[in-house]
């Protein structure tokens, strides 16, 4: 019995969210004996990924799962996917620069308006906000979250507070600009980060201030350290817009199968990313997640 | 008592045999010289001794008993000792922790340095060796290499030592401290310490030597006691032929004005320094070492530029700011401190000899390699410099030929108007010496002016028509040396009056 | 040789004799402390000052540890993977022990690294840098192996105590750091075998040749290297209370800048601990007040460029 | 000294007599091609060939000039932000002016960069580790401010004629590539820059007091390979069809890694361009290797540093 390959591209697997992904294709994988995953780390350079593409198609892989993670377009590596002819199925980053066959991902922007009505709720209209951001590498994925933040600030009396520097996605990142806030801004009644890892951090920075009691925190992805921080009845963690990189993948798998057994789907797929709070993260919290 | 005895030692370096099959042996207090053209395996043979190189095959005892040296730790153990021919002090070190690297006193269950017990033991030692100038806390980097070599032997003599090496102590040193270096070994021997003596000044040899071996091409041609010998033979032995003339004979026709110095200072080094060098002519300069002599031809050359007075060259005023303009106008400098700034001892004979001279052999920045490497082996089949060939780093090459590199460099120069040598024949044996000063003669009678700083009196009284003496960083005379006394010119550079100089002297 | 020279007392003592390059060197970083408590209240406040001291501490241990492998003549890039790793292990294991064994068997695992480093240079007589990439490589590898996504620390305590916790006004793991300080500096110049390593760091062969055991020191100092790294990896994990396997990639670069600023010199010769001890303080100063003043990101990246340049050149040794 | 040796025979020819380090290294890869071919079929596939050889073309161009430079006895550490920026200045200029303009101002700009490098580091007598450290951190920041968002070349021709374009089967930018080698080999052994540099690097004063000018080799050395970088830069941005801000980090490291391998000497003294050519190549067969068996992207990272080790002690030096 012939086997089928598959192609799992990662940019990077240096963080629990991409690691998440990759996991969750291999495990749904794993269900079927005859189809072996291919995966790759590119460790971040898109050179790489290119490469790691090209020796992919090589070893004549039926179909390909590419994730893009903080890049912006990768056209040599999807050009050299079209022209094999494989199809190719995009998970959580839609990259530019060429045809691809599926996408199925999350809309940054709509989780970002999620976070940020939240947040207008809970500080009924008026206070400061502290936004902690990402980093340069190509960051539309922190900018949309962040814009979909602040549109809803407009019209209350809300004022964002942007750290000057970069929180580098991670939580010592997060830690010092946190801090920094913290000597420089009197009164901050909430924050929020373009992802958990950073808020792990800036709620370690506050802590050490003495502030928990009047700063919540808000940020994004779902990770378990967040999900942990928020059951917490006292805890000041508030909420976290779900971006599950789990979720994803398997779903991301599965579309690429049927597209291989032949059936015909939507080009874009945009998974719903509900918002968690003390109220429903019992629903999403699950001991034995990567992620 | 002590006896050492070395039995049928061989040492190749890949392939190249450096000593064949060399025996000795010494009774305590007895003192040996070792003499050899350079290359002959003399710093070889004591690097075996003291643990820094392995013999391929042969045997040591020591009081009669084999002995196994496998590093110099274990040389150290057994009380050897070692001043080795290239200074292996560590610059940024005070000249204590120098002295007492590997031995440091302690205090603190051994872990903390106890720094003033070795302040004082250094001092003690660098005072009974009849240098009390320095001061043991300075840093290394910051003496000149007469004092630096000064530290390395006392190195050797701070942990009494049953066997003392020295590999050519005395080339850059002058004549006073080399009495003091001579007390001490009389002293030591006296007290029944082997010493093992290494150097080209052959006269030193006679002076303080029981015992001779002679080396060639790493076997040993001349044994034998010092009373038993003369010079012609440990020549004849070395050289393998007798050497008649050591100073050539020049016919001296004075030129025009090439080199004017006026009023030149620098702080720290030299003042008010006036002298002037003809076409044709060779001048000395004579001085204790430390008298500042590097310095003003440094400062001639542009490599460390004066602060203020004036150079000219055939009247046109050259105060040199860097090297580069003084070799583009003629000036060629062998510079006295071969492995600091004389040599890339990393990169091969080739690149080395090559560096003065690419003008000679490149047309737009393009190197003709086939005419360098030509060019190349001429000189070093001139200067016989030994090994053959010019691929091989600088480095494997015994320090005599080291030194030949350095000479050949700036002879491949062309058209050179000013040549100044500091210390050129530093480390040179015998027979290349003869050479050398051949070929400052046939320079000098080519037309070229020839500035000549040397600290070894006869040849500077060989050599030069006239005679410079500097004495801290002054000039204090100048001299024809036609029937010129060496008292006298000892006495000028050391500053005291004739009769006590001539004691000192004897 | 400016540093190399007045690094260098003949008798080192804690306060060596400075020079014009040193002075000029606290001078520039007391005019731009001067300047930056005029220019924002916020600097000058208790909380800012605590936070810097706190910013320093990583930084300042992979620091120290990196000046002891610079005096020796080489280099350690591979500390930010051991802080990474050092940290994963802390907190990872305690599920199955107490945070003191977790934290002992990280410790371990930072000498144990260094150990190889500094065996495979001493031994083989290899490059320090390409070795030290390696391993920076592999052991990055091996920690993602072992944990590839975060690690959260189970023992309440074990933050309290190291990351959280503070004596005063003043954190635990910065007094950690202040008391390292004086440690290293007795070491670096009061031991034989800091003494040995200083030497060996100009010229190894020279060293070996007056008999010492230069292998040991070499190793030595590669060790303590690896250690300090794994202190550090365990006081940032403590101090977020998370360990990321992705921490530390180019920590070894701000290690390294802290000990040239501080007057080391690459290649041996030079840096003491004091120094060191400034160019960690101008660093984290830098980096606090281009964030007081809400300096883009982008101008900080390349402001500190910039800086770092006019650090090395106001200490420049003269040609 | 194996390498020094060898870096410095007789007669220098394209191919010199090799050390037995040389021989052992190239037996190596060798044998890994071999075993290559013989366990994956992949692998000495035309597909696969072509491949390797695009992916070879990047880190070549850099440690050709990683090469140059350590021969001096310097590192140039800025060498993947001159890339970066390269790339943004070659494709985002495109919009203004025709490509081939671009990519002269994108080459300026690595030339520039380079000389202000060497400029400093001859100039100042400063230690090269830490001026490009410093300028890699400001052209990184400066290239953000410039673009902090991809540019993505608007000429086809561009990316038809370098990055996509080949002769017969031989992709365009690798002939590039293969035309460099000879050319950087000839600088090094047949050109009075060349010699003047390498010396130089050895020992700096003895080549100055030979009447060397030593500033102007040391500064066309850092120029020549901030040209090669901007290159392989704008060769990248042509071969992914985009210029990223944020590529090139850490590619200094792969570039001296190749250089090390290929028996180059941190601190001047040794270095070949053959011998980069196979450090090149050793690294990319061993990632498209590690690729084609597709062992796990944590164990690569393992292998690849275990490699570069074995690599190194291959052709150590004896002590
Ligand atoms: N490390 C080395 N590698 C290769 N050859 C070497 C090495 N060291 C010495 N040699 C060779 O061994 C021979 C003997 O060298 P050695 O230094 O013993 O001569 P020497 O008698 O001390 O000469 P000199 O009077 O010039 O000091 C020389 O031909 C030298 O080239
Ligand atoms: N205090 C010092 N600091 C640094 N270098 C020195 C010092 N004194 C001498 N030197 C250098 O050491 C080398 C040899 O010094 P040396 O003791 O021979 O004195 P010198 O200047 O050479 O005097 P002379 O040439 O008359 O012997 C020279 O290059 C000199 O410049
Ligand atoms: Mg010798
Ligand atoms: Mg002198």
């Amino acid at each position: 019995q012939d086997s089928i390959k598959i192609g799992m591209v990662n940019l990077s697997l240096c963080c629990a969210y991409f690691v998440g992904m990759d996991a969750a294709v291999r495990d749904e994988a794993s269900a079927y004996s005859n189809v072996d995953i291919l995966s790759t780390d590119a460790e971040g350079d898109v050179a790489k990924l290119t490469a790691n593409v090209e020796d992919m198609l090589n070893q004549g892989v039926e179909g390909l799962i590419v994730s893009g993670a903080w890049i912006e377009a990768a056209p040599a590596a999807i050009e050299a996917i079209n022209a094999a002819g494989v199809p190719l199925v995009m998970v959580d980053r839609l990259l530019k620069g060429g045809d691809y066959t599926s996408w199925v991902g999350p809309d940054n922007r709509a989780i970002g308006e999620g976070i940020g009505d939240y947040i207008v709720n809970r500080l009924n209209g008026a206070g400061n906000v502290v936004i902690i951001r990402g980093g340069p590498a190509d960051n539309t994925i922190g900018s949309n979250r962040s814009e979909g933040v602040q549109s809803k600030f407009a019209g209350t009396n809300i004022q964002t507070l942007v750290a000057a520097g970069w929180g580098e996605w991670s939580a010592d990142g997060g830690f010092q600009q946190m801090e920094d806030m913290l000597a420089k801004e009197a009164d901050i009644d909430a924050v929020f980060c373009e992802n958990d890892s950073m808020c792990l951090g800036a709620q370690k920075a506050i802590a050490d201030a003495g502030r928990s009691g009047d700063i919540f925190i808000a940020s994004v992805d779902g990770e378990m350290g967040a999900l942990s921080e928020i059951m917490k009845a006292d805890g000041n963690y508030g909420a976290t817009g779900l971006n599950s990189s789990d979720q994803i993948g398997r779903a991301g798998f599965h579309r690429l199968m049927a597209l291989l057994a032949g059936a015909q789907s939507e080009k874009d797929t945009v998974l719903p990313s509900p918002i968690i709070t003390i109220e429903n993260v019992a629903k999403f919290y699950n001991e034995d997640s990567t992620f | 008592m002590p006896h050492l005895a070395v039995k049928n030692i061989a040492k190749s370096f890949d392939g190249n045999p450096a000593i064949v099959d060399i025996s000795f042996a010494v009774e305590a207090g007895q003192v040996l010289a070792l003499c050899g053209e350079n290359g002959a395996g003399k710093s070889t043979l004591m690097k075996i001794l003291s643990g820094a190189l392995r013999p391929d095959s042969g045997e040591i005892s020591l009081d009669d008993k084999p002995v196994q040296i496998g590093g110099p730790a274990d040389a150290m153990a057994l009380g050897i000792r070692t001043v080795y021919q290239e200074l292996s002090l560590l610059p940024h070190l005070s000249v204590a922790e120098n002295m007492l690297l590997g031995r440091m006193p302690t205090r603190g269950f051994g872990v903390a340095v106890d720094w003033n017990t070795a302040n004082r033991i250094a001092g003690r030692v660098l005072a009974e060796f009849g240098f009390p100038g320095i001061d043991p806390r300075t840093l290394v980097g910051a003496l000149g290499v007469a004092q630096q070599q000064i530290v390395e032997i006392a190195k050797a003599l701070v942990s009494d030592p049953k066997i003392l090496i020295l590999d050519e102590p005395t080339a850059v040193l002058s004549a006073s401290e080399t009495e003091k270096l001579f007390a001490s070994v009389q002293q030591l021997a006296a007290g029944g310490v082997i010493v093992l003596y290494i150097s080209h000044r052959l006269e030193e040899i006679f002076e303080i030597a029981d015992q001779v071996v002679v080396l060639k091409d790493g076997q040993s041609v001349l044994e034998g006691r010092i009373a038993t010998l003369d010079l012609a033979r440990v020549i004849e032995a070395m050289v393998g032929r007798p050497l008649e003339t050591i100073y050539p004979q020049r016919n001296r026709q004075r030129g025009k004005v090439v080199l004017e110095v006026e009023k030149l200072n620098q702080t720290g080094a030299f003042v008010d320094i006036n002298f002037s060098v003809h076409a044709g002519e060779i001048v000395g300069m004579f001085g204790l070492v430390g008298s500042g002599r590097t310095e003003v031809a440094k400062a001639i050359f542009g490599a460390c530029p004066a602060d203020d007075g004036t150079v000219r060259l055939k009247g046109v005023v050259a105060n040199f700011r860097t090297p580069a303009l003084a070799v583009a106008s003629g000036l060629a400098m062998i510079t006295e401190d071969r492995k600091g700034d004389g040599l890339a001892l990393e990169a091969s004979v080739l690149d080395n000899m090559g560096l003065a001279s690419f003008l000679r052999v490149s047309r737009f920045g393009l190197l003709d390699g086939a005419k360098r490497r030509a060019i190349v082996d001429e000189k070093v089949r001139e200067l016989s410099i030994r090994p053959r060939g010019h691929a091989r780093p600088v480095r494997q090459l015994s320090g005599g030929n080291q030194q030949k590199v350095v000479i050949a460099k700036w002879l491949l120069v062309e058209n050179t108007e000013l040549f100044i040598f500091d210390e050129p024949t530093r480390g040179v044996d015998i027979a290349t010496k003869v050479e050398i000063y051949q070929m400052i003669a046939d320079l000098a009678a080519n037309g070229v002016a020839v500035l000549l700083i040397s600290s070894e009196m006869p040849e500077v009284l060989g050599l030069s028509d006239r005679l410079l003496i500097m004495r801290e960083g002054r000039l204090v005379a100048e001299l024809m040396t036609d029937d010129l006394r060496p008292e006298i010119v000892f006495a000028q550079a050391a500053g005291l009056t004739l009769h006590e100089s001539s004691e000192r002297l004897n | 040789m400016t540093e190399a020279l007045t690094s260098q007392s003949a008798k080192p003592a804690f306060c060596q004799r400075f020079s014009r390059a040193d002075l000029i060197f606290a001078a520039a970083i007391f005019l731009l402390v001067i300047f930056a408590s005029v220019a924002s209240e916020a600097f000058l406040t208790q909380r800012n000052i605590v936070n810097i001291s706190r910013q320093i501490v990583t930084n300042g241990f992979l620091s120290l540890g990196m000046l002891m492998v610079i005096r020796t003549g080489g280099i350690d890039l591979s500390v930010g993977s051991v802080l990474a790793f050092a940290g994963l292990l802390a907190t990872g294991l305690q599920a199955q022990m107490h945070f003191s064994a977790a934290i002992a068997v990280a410790l371990a695992m930072g000498a144990v690294v260094g150990g190889i480093n500094g065996w495979l240079i001493a031994r083989f007589n290899l490059q320090s840098f390409i070795v030290t990439l390696a391993t920076m490589g592999s052991l990055r590898g091996l920690l993602y192996v072992y944990a590839n996504t975060p690690r959260y620390p189970v023992d309440d305590a074990f933050r309290a105590l190291l990351g959280g916790g503070s004596i005063g006004p003043v954190p635990v793991n910065f007094i950690l750091f202040a008391l390292t300080v004086p440690t290293v500096w007795f070491y670096l110049n009061h031991t034989v075998s800091g003494r040995a390593a200083f030497a060996l760091g100009v010229n190894k062969e020279a060293v070996r040749l007056a008999g010492v055991n230069v292998g040991k020191h070499l190793i030595f100092a590669y060790v303590a290297c690896g250690l300090l790294a794994a202190i550090a990896g365990v006081l940032l994990a403590s101090r977020l209370g998370i360990a990321q396997p992705s921490v530390g990639v180019g920590y070894e670069l701000d290690a390294i800048a802290a000990v040239v600023i501080g007057g080391g010199l690459l290649g041996g010769g030079g840096g003491t601990a004091i120094g060191v001890l400034g160019g960690v303080l101008a660093l984290a100063v830098v980096d606090n007040v281009l964030n007081l003043f809400n300096v883009d990101s982008y101008y900080q990246q390349l402001l500190k460029g910039l800086i770092i340049l006019v650090a090395v050149l106001a200490r420049r040794k003269r040609a």
